[in-house]
């Protein structure tokens, strides 16, 4: 699904937060959200997802609002967690949409084991470690099998050889025609996943492009002063 | 000031509306009434709370003197117990002849009846009754229902049940939810409702307004007080008749 | 004072006789409160929650009516229930006056706001924290309520053993359309009123402390079903 | 039902005439409702506060006890209260029987309980948000429960509201320590009982409308002053 | 000031979530505890400062403990927030040790501007974004000058320019004689910082060694296996 904004701005508390934004982004693959602290990337998702309410402007998906939403999953900057056990919080969104039991306990069973927690199933999620739980959010989001997956900072708390698992897992998922639009600080991962960039800066989208291009030339200020900033290992 | 503890029905009659602002013309002296049943009316004597107390019920108020809480005994006023019921009257309570005929009647006719049951002036009165005509309430079924509330409460109470009740003429007269009720028999002289007025002793607590509660007595028992008393109406009924001797 | 000691025996005392009058009194308290409770809880509960994640225009006002609500002094409930309940009151028809049934209709209506109000209050917390994903899980309102009340359960057992207390504390209602009918619809505080007017202080204190014992014995085994303290948070 | 109107109507008139016992009989109870507000708010906000904190061993009982406590029937409170300030009662010298005093008395006792006990719950949740920061910070408990309170303080709300509406509505308490007496201690609810017993239905429903009316003014006028609902969670 | 630990062992529902560890750790530079996801690094950190109740063994210090406590400061992996603004969580601590007013507000006003709030002095703390909060969690626990100092995760949702700058002022706090016990699962951070390593694994010390030795050649398998499993840019 494609979507698009049209000179969308949100203010809070008198103080434009994002926008205005005029944007049309591809309807698959990677896109990346990238920019500094506070440019306004969780806002920028959580406006395409509609769960933020915008002050002027139009979001508007290639398909119906309602249908576009069924198809969408998110994973929070912070993760929420439901206050159950790992088993619940992976059923739920299974349980929502009315699968059978079987059904509910099989897809647990594996999501549980892909993220290594299939030894905690009974345990309650709001304990979990901090990279546990960040985890846990990103399994709960692929269960329902969405067709466009939002994640902000998805691997924050994790380890390296998590990363390069769920990065694996995240793969599998746009080659089975998932598209996912995700905001991530690591610019190595950046790198690696994005087919498409959006860099955003003081609420603003300063530069979008391909890749390829961006990572070797950023064509605005902002963007290349972005990218030398940043510490390259 | 002073305070004076009532029962309900006394209250409920309005009467207290007339006496206290004629006490205070009069004396000076301003009254705070306690508005409760009998027995706590007594108790709060007993524990020296109130300076006086203003109750029906002859048995308990001489235990009270006898104890030595009071310094004396001295009647009033007095009005009466009715028998209220519904208008339509299956146990033919308005035929009957007597008090105790019209108790008979309500007991075989098994009519719904209200007691008070709280051990007030009214409720000891109506055991009395029922003894005198040969009835044991303990015996009594489903048509007997002993509400434990005050008098206003219980009249609520049978006005919703279509029951018959005894009350005191004052508080009837003044009870604003008659709905289906009617007045049935009155005037036996079985009925007699005596109001007497005593003051706690001073003797036993030094802090009663001895010389306050005195000075109530007197005006209570006065012309002046026998004129209002006497006077009071509703609906153009008399309400007390005015008994003291001075 | 020493007639609160002499309260405490004659509780003592009326509980190792075990009156035959004070079992059925207090099994009567018991099933009125809890009947009481339990619809209250059916209604308020939801609704608290409901408007704890509904934003609309008179919000706030709703919420000072609710609260304005608790404050519904018992007395004008009774009075209202049993103008409805009486005879010549619409609902006379169905003969419920003086009838345990009024006192739980009246009881509802008493401890409902109370309910809904702190619930209430105890949602908007776990609301702010899971806004955002029930939002994103598409979920219906309906869904919303029921997962928050799942597992905000732990919170809402104050709200509803408040509400248990209200009801079982409360005299002023349960006396104008029960009427405190021996052996029908006397129940401990409707006897401890009573008592009290007949000057039976100690007797009236017995029951009270019963009634605080009882009140107790709830509390202690709804948290022991719940384990509410067991280990913190969830 | 016609009575029902007839209250509605009776309670215009009584508000439109500016009945002059009738204000002085409303600022009465909200003198008495609002000072014992006060004083429960005073020691049960921070009791409450300090019992989500503090983990004791017989925790989980006294959690009950206070949950039990929320149901102590006025009707006893009033007896007690009576009984110590009674004349012969320990503190009978200060002579503070059937005064207002003695009504504010009886009401922190009544709805301390209730107000500690939504306190606890609410502040437990927001004590497991701040439980390590303020441990980390080496705060005094003292401290714990100022820092809990302050940011609480919107979720407290709910709690003062619920202690004040128990107390404005409340009759039994105060009738006993109180006494009911015109132009003293004669409240909105001891009118309202007074009325009842009368049979006087419609002035009884005219002043429990004032009544509400005013808890909704009360309501309405915290709310504003304290914005809760302005800009959701902090 | 050192710090040692005898045979502690924390266990919570039934499992060893820690343990048992005998450790003593150098009293000052910056020691970096790494380790996969639910190793117990956020636990060992927490029991160090005393925040965690252990189940067994012991911790201490090489002061009194009281002592100890009053010069640590802690920043934990999701930053927790006092509901209210920024200036009164950077002023919090300030006022638990009593300064004067004149003082915590020269402090606020110049901590504010370290971590680029100063525009935001009055706004909900709460509300800011997840790299905002993580900045403001780490100036409020060095605005009263610890004498240690523990961070867990601290950059995790920090843009890459924030984190040099994080860096730049934790070597500060160092050189001014702060020690510092970190966790990161950036290895890129961990080995520009740190001066000792403890890898933890499992809830076990698997290796402790100081930072040059322990990245060239980790002597542990597990340290290695953790080395090289790391996607290295
Ligand atoms: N309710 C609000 N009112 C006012 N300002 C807000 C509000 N919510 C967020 N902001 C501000 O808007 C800006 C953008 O926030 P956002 O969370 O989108 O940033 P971000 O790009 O995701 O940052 P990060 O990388 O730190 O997560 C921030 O400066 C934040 O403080
Ligand atoms: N209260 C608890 N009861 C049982 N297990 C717990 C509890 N708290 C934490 N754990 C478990 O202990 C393990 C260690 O947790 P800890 O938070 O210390 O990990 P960590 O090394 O900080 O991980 P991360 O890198 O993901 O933050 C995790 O597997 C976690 O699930
Ligand atoms: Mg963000
Ligand atoms: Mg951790």
């Amino acid at each position: 699904m494609s979507v698009s904004l049209q000179d969308v701005v949100v203010r809070r508390r008198g103080k434009t937060v994002l926008g205005p934004i005029t944007l049309e982004l591809p309807n698959a693959g990677f896109t990346m959200v990238i920019g500094p602290n506070g440019a306004g990337k969780t806002t920028l998702l959580k406006v395409l997802h509609g769960v933020e309410r915008i002050s002027s402007g139009s979001v508007s998906w290639s398909v119906p609002s309602q249908t576009a939403r069924e198809g969408q999953a998110y994973v929070f900057q912070s993760p929420i967690m439901l206050r159950r056990s790992v088993r619940a919080n992976l059923a739920y969104p299974l349980q929502l949409l009315g699968l059978n039991k079987a059904d509910i306990s099989a897809r647990v069973t594996k999501w549980a084991a892909r993220i290594g927690l299939s030894a905690a199933l009974h345990f309650p999620a709001p304990r979990l470690s901090g990279g546990e739980q960040q985890k846990l959010a990103l399994a709960r989001a692929l269960i329902r099998r969405p067709n466009t997956l939002f994640l902000d900072e998805p691997c924050a708390n994790l380890d390296g050889s998590s990363i390069r698992e769920i990065e694996e897992i995240l793969r599998e998922a746009v080659h089975a025609g998932t598209q996912i639009i995700m905001t991530t600080h690591h610019l190595g991962q950046a790198r690696r996943l994005a087919d498409h960039v959006v860099f955003l800066n003081n609420g603003q989208i300063e530069e979008q492009a391909s890749a390829a291009p961006f990572f070797d030339a950023p064509s605005s200020v902002g963007a290349s002063a972005f990218l030398n900033g940043d510490i390259v290992e | 000031t002073l305070r004076l503890a009532v029962t309900t029905s006394f209250n409920n009659s309005g009467l207290s509306d007339v006496l206290l602002p004629a006490i205070h013309q009069d004396l000076g002296l301003e009254v705070r009434l306690l508005v409760v049943g009998t027995g706590q009316a007594i108790r709060l004597g007993q524990a020296g709370d109130v300076d006086a107390i203003l109750v029906h019920s002859k048995v308990a108020e001489e235990a009270f003197v006898a104890a030595g809480y009071g310094v004396h005994r001295r009647e009033i006023m007095y009005n009466d117990f009715i028998i209220v019921g519904p208008s339509a009257d299956p146990a033919r309570v308005g035929a009957a002849e007597t008090v105790i005929d019209a108790f008979q009647r309500i007991a075989v006719n098994q009519s719904t009846f209200i007691s008070r049951g709280d051990d007030s002036g009214t409720h000891k009165k109506e055991l009395s009754l029922w003894s005198a005509a040969q009835q044991d309430p303990a015996t009594f079924v489903f048509w007997y229902k002993s509400v434990g509330a005050g008098m206003g409460a219980s009249l609520n109470s049978a006005s919703a049940m279509d029951g018959y009740i005894m009350a005191d003429r004052a508080s009837w007269l003044n009870f604003g939810n008659k709905g289906n009720l009617k007045l049935l028999f009155a005037g036996d002289s079985k009925l007699f409702n005596q109001y007497a007025y005593l003051p706690v002793s001073p003797d036993r607590y030094a802090h009663v307004k001895a010389r306050a509660a005195q000075v109530l007595e007197n005006w209570l028992v006065s012309p002046r007080a026998k004129q209002i008393i006497n006077s009071y109406k509703i609906g153009g009924e008399a309400l007390f008749v005015f008994n003291a001797r001075p | 004072m020493s007639e609160i000691w002499a309260g405490i025996a004659e509780a003592f005392r009326l509980i190792w006789s075990l009156d035959e009058d004070l079992i059925d009194i207090t099994v009567r308290s018991l099933k009125v409160s809890l009947t009481a409770l339990v619809i209250a809880s059916m209604l308020a509960l939801p609704f608290g929650t409901w408007l704890a994640i509904r934003r609309f225009r008179y919000r706030r006002f709703a919420i000072s009516v609710l609260n304005a609500l608790m404050g519904l002094p018992p007395v004008v409930v009774g009075l209202i229930v049993y103008l409805l309940l009486s005879r010549s009151g619409p609902f006379g028809v169905l003969g419920l006056l003086f009838t345990p049934t009024a006192m739980i209709i009246a009881q509802v209506i008493i401890i409902s706001p109370l309910i809904a109000s702190i619930t209430h209050q105890a949602m908007r917390e776990l609301w702010s924290e899971y806004h955002d994903l029930l939002i994103s899980l598409n979920t219906s309102k309906r869904q919303r309520v029921g997962a928050l009340i799942r597992d905000g359960r732990r919170t809402l057992l104050t709200a509803a053993l408040a509400g248990f207390g209200r009801a079982i504390g409360e005299v002023g209602a349960i006396m104008i359309v029960g009427g405190n009918i021996d052996q029908v619809t006397r129940v401990l505080t409707t006897a401890i009123a009573l008592e009290t007017g007949k000057g039976d202080f100690a007797l009236a204190l017995g029951l009270g402390f019963i009634l605080i014992t009882l009140s107790l014995f709830v509390n202690l085994t709804i948290h022991a079903l719940s384990r509410t303290e067991s280990e913190g948070r969830w």
